[in-house]
């Protein structure tokens, strides 16, 4: 089977700050894998470049079998990122949010309220607009549209960030459950403990590129 | 260095075209009735607006080429925006012989003339596209978003110049009044201003060459700082590994 | 003559001209930038040789 | 298309929520309009021939101010990713952004007309031409309006860059829409029906550009 991640080489910009500087990996369909590295070590930029936010400078990287220097848009339509921002609209409920993202990814709208619902934002939260609600709510908001979308290949950038004990608990339950889906996941995190048990395998990254594990210079 | 040899050819041929241009139109070529000493504005007003529209035309073409896949490549986007440079200065020159040539004509500085305005039109949209170009980016966005303008602005151009015209002739305007002031072009005066066609257009080839080496230099550049920010942004890596 | 004509003569021959001497220039100052080293490690007295 | 109406009703609703157009947009439009007349008024034998020109410049630099807000909403400072992750087609979100546009302008126009024709003396004939121009000239500026937001939206410098790019391109617009509705004004609105044309050819060339050159705007590959 094609694997879910290809990169080989992948070079990513910024204007001319190299964010990615030939990362090269592999990752099977079905694996959850636990992305480590210091701060700037391209984690991020790794996420977003696998759901096509950052080009592809040089090198190559398919996703899903959709080769991200030809077809971004085929990619992103079965990528999921919950990432620093969280792209939703202030005006609009939470509910109004899901219902619109999940009509704009040909999902039936109907899953918005179950998701929401499992996420703790059923009730009077799914008719609030989204300017009221404090950060973690957000994030379980953006969290709910990945659960109601399901999409093949989960990038989860610091998942636990600003999320409350309840939260993270959730996090884990459905990052298992995706698990035994047969879904991919990437998830980047700082937090070993609580992202180990979850995930198949470990993927260093240090100065744009991934590396064997780290021996910790003095 | 045939290409080099080429470049100074033309640029030295445009030197001397200009030169001789200059010469002809002021002291060889007669006044012309009705017109006076001002007919000499005709061997540089209308070849500096073709040459404008040439360079815009230029720089259309090259985004087009840009803007299509299988042609892409990063030195149409620099021609387009070496171009569209030169196109802005020629511009800006047909604006002030327009003005010079209308204020002892019609008294004015400014007429709303049809090809004025859509000049005048053209000289702020493309100061625009490079006012856009120069917004810094990734290389690839910036070439792309400004080949989008850059489409988007020719293909005003003959909209803005209908509209014009169209606006112009049901106001008309009794300053000015060009009919029965026939202006016959011969003998020396035809040879003059084809002459300063031609080495305009020439003087256009030889300023867009450079402009472009310029940018081909500056983008050689920003590939060797990008190589060396990639050697180090890697040996970040190496320190853990 | 009237002064105009000379006038636009002369405004289109010093933009020109202006316009080409920048543009050489330029192109000449990022010539020697790329000829040269990119890093500045030159030695002193060493900047002198044109 | 379905792309297309799911942008705009979203659009809508988000302005219909925030109100911005409301509280803002119309009440700066407004202020144009009494500045206007502050500067050429009072007598109402300059005001009322001009009233035209003036109404559509102070539409052309309110749509400046609804394009702008059209790629505010979208997540602040994320737009073109906002839009890119949301897995719509280029083609409808252009589509649906400039219907929203068009019509938040075309409910602007409708009051606009209405403080034209009491502050400027206008008075109000040839009510078809009037509307038609309107609605020819609005899909014009909303489809100009869009590509050139797309191509500002993540720029540091958009504030300033987006009316620089849009307004002389509108050109075009401001011309032909003004000599429709003064046509119609004068009470000959059939002098107007050519305009009305350039109005129509421009608005379709924009739409079509717009539609075809969104997918690369966004995409970037």
């Amino acid at each position: 089977m094609a694997p879910a991640v290809s990169l080989r080489e992948a070079v990513a910009l910024a204007g001319h700050f190299p964010l990615l500087s030939g990362a090269s990996l592999e990752i099977e369909e079905g694996e959850v894998v636990h992305l480590r590295g210091p701060n700037g070590a391209g984690k991020t930029s790794l996420l977003r470049m696998l759901c096509g936010l950052v080009a592809l400078h040089s090198g190559s990287a398919v996703v899903l079998g959709h080769d991200l220097a030809l077809d971004r848009r085929g990619a992103r339509r079965s990528v999921g990122l919950l990432g620093h921002q969280s792209f939703l609209y202030d005006e609009l409920t939470v509910e109004e949010n899901l219902r619109y993202s999940l009509r704009a990814f040909g999902v039936d709208p109907l899953r918005a309220g179950v998701a929401a619902e499992r996420l703790g934002l059923g009730g009077r939260l799914a008719s609030t607009q989204v300017l009221k609600l404090s950060a973690g709510q957000r994030r379980r908001t953006a969290l709910a549209l990945l659960v109601a979308r399901d999409p093949r290949l989960w990038l989860l950038d610091e998942p636990h960030a600003g999320l409350d004990q309840e939260g993270r608990d959730l996090l884990d339950e459905i990052v298992s459950e995706s698990r035994s889906d047969g879904r991919t996941v990437l998830l980047s995190s700082h937090e070993h403990e609580r992202a180990a048990p979850l995930c198949d395998r470990v993927i260093w990254l240090a100065g744009g590129r991934v590396v064997k594990e780290p021996v910790v210079v003095a | 260095m045939t290409r080099s040899r080429i470049l100074t050819t033309t640029g030295v041929l445009a030197l001397v075209g200009i030169a001789a241009t200059v010469w002809l139109g002021l002291w060889v070529t007669p006044n012309a009735v009705n017109f006076g000493d001002l007919v000499r504005l005709l061997y540089i007003h209308p070849p500096m607006a073709w040459v404008a529209f040439l360079a815009y035309g230029m720089a259309f073409l090259s985004s087009l080429g840009y803007l299509w896949r299988r042609t892409r490549d990063p030195r149409l986007d620099r021609l387009a925006g070496a171009s569209a440079e030169v196109g802005v200065v020629f511009t800006g020159l047909t604006l002030i012989t327009g003005s010079i040539w209308g204020r002892p004509t019609w008294g004015v500085w400014w007429t709303w003339d049809p090809l004025l305005t859509t000049t005048a039109l053209l000289f702020v949209l493309y100061l625009g596209y490079l006012a856009l170009r120069r917004v810094p980016g990734d290389p690839e966005v910036v070439a792309r978003r400004s080949a989008i303008a850059a489409l988007i602005a020719f293909v005003d151009v003959p909209i803005v110049y209908f509209s014009v015209s169209w606006w112009r002739s049901l106001h008309q305007a009794p300053t000015v009044d060009l009919s029965g002031r026939h202006l016959y072009v011969h003998g020396s005066m035809a040879w003059t201003l084809l002459l300063g066609f031609v080495s305009f257009t020439l003087a256009y080839a030889w300023l867009t060459a450079h402009r472009y080496r310029l940018a081909a230099l500056a983008d050689r550049e920003a590939d060797e700082g990008l190589r060396q920010a990639l050697d180090e942004r890697r040996a970040e890596g190496e320190v853990l590994v | 003559m009237s002064g105009y004509v000379e006038a636009g003569y002369g405004v289109v021959l010093v933009s020109l001209a202006g316009y080409a001497l920048s543009v050489v220039s330029r192109e000449r100052k990022a010539r020697r930038r790329a000829a040269g080293p990119l890093l500045p490690e030159r030695a002193p007295g060493q900047q002198d040789e044109a | 298309m379905r792309d297309a109406w799911l942008v705009a009703g979203k659009d809508l609703r988000i302005e219909f929520r925030s109100r911005v157009a409301v509280n803002q947009v119309i009440p700066f439009a407004a202020a144009v309009i009494l500045l206007f007349g502050l500067a050429l008024g009072p007598s109402r034998q300059v005001l009322a021939p001009a009233s035209a020109g003036l109404f559509w410049v102070a539409v052309l630099l309110s749509s400046v101010l609804v394009t702008q807000r059209s790629f505010a909403v979208e997540a602040s400072d994320g737009a073109r990713d906002a839009l890119r992750l949301s897995g719509l087609d280029p083609a409808g979100i252009f589509l649906g952004k400039a219907l929203a546009v068009a019509v938040e302008l075309l409910a602007l126009e409708a009051l606009l007309t209405f403080g034209v024709a009491v502050l400027y003396g206008a008075r109000l004939t040839g009510a078809l031409v009037l509307f038609a121009a309107c609605v020819a000239a609005t899909v014009g500026l909303a489809a100009v309006g869009i590509v050139y937001g797309a191509v500002a939206s993540g720029l540091r410098v958009r504030e300033t860059l987006l009316p620089l790019l849009f307004l002389p391109v509108a050109a075009p617009v401001l011309l032909g829409a003004t000599k429709a509705w003064d046509e119609a004004l004068k009470g000959t609105p059939s002098g107007g029906l050519g305009w009305l044309s350039l109005l129509a050819v421009f608005a379709v060339l924009y739409v079509a550009i717009g539609t075809v050159a969104f997918g690369p705007l966004l995409e970037e590959s």
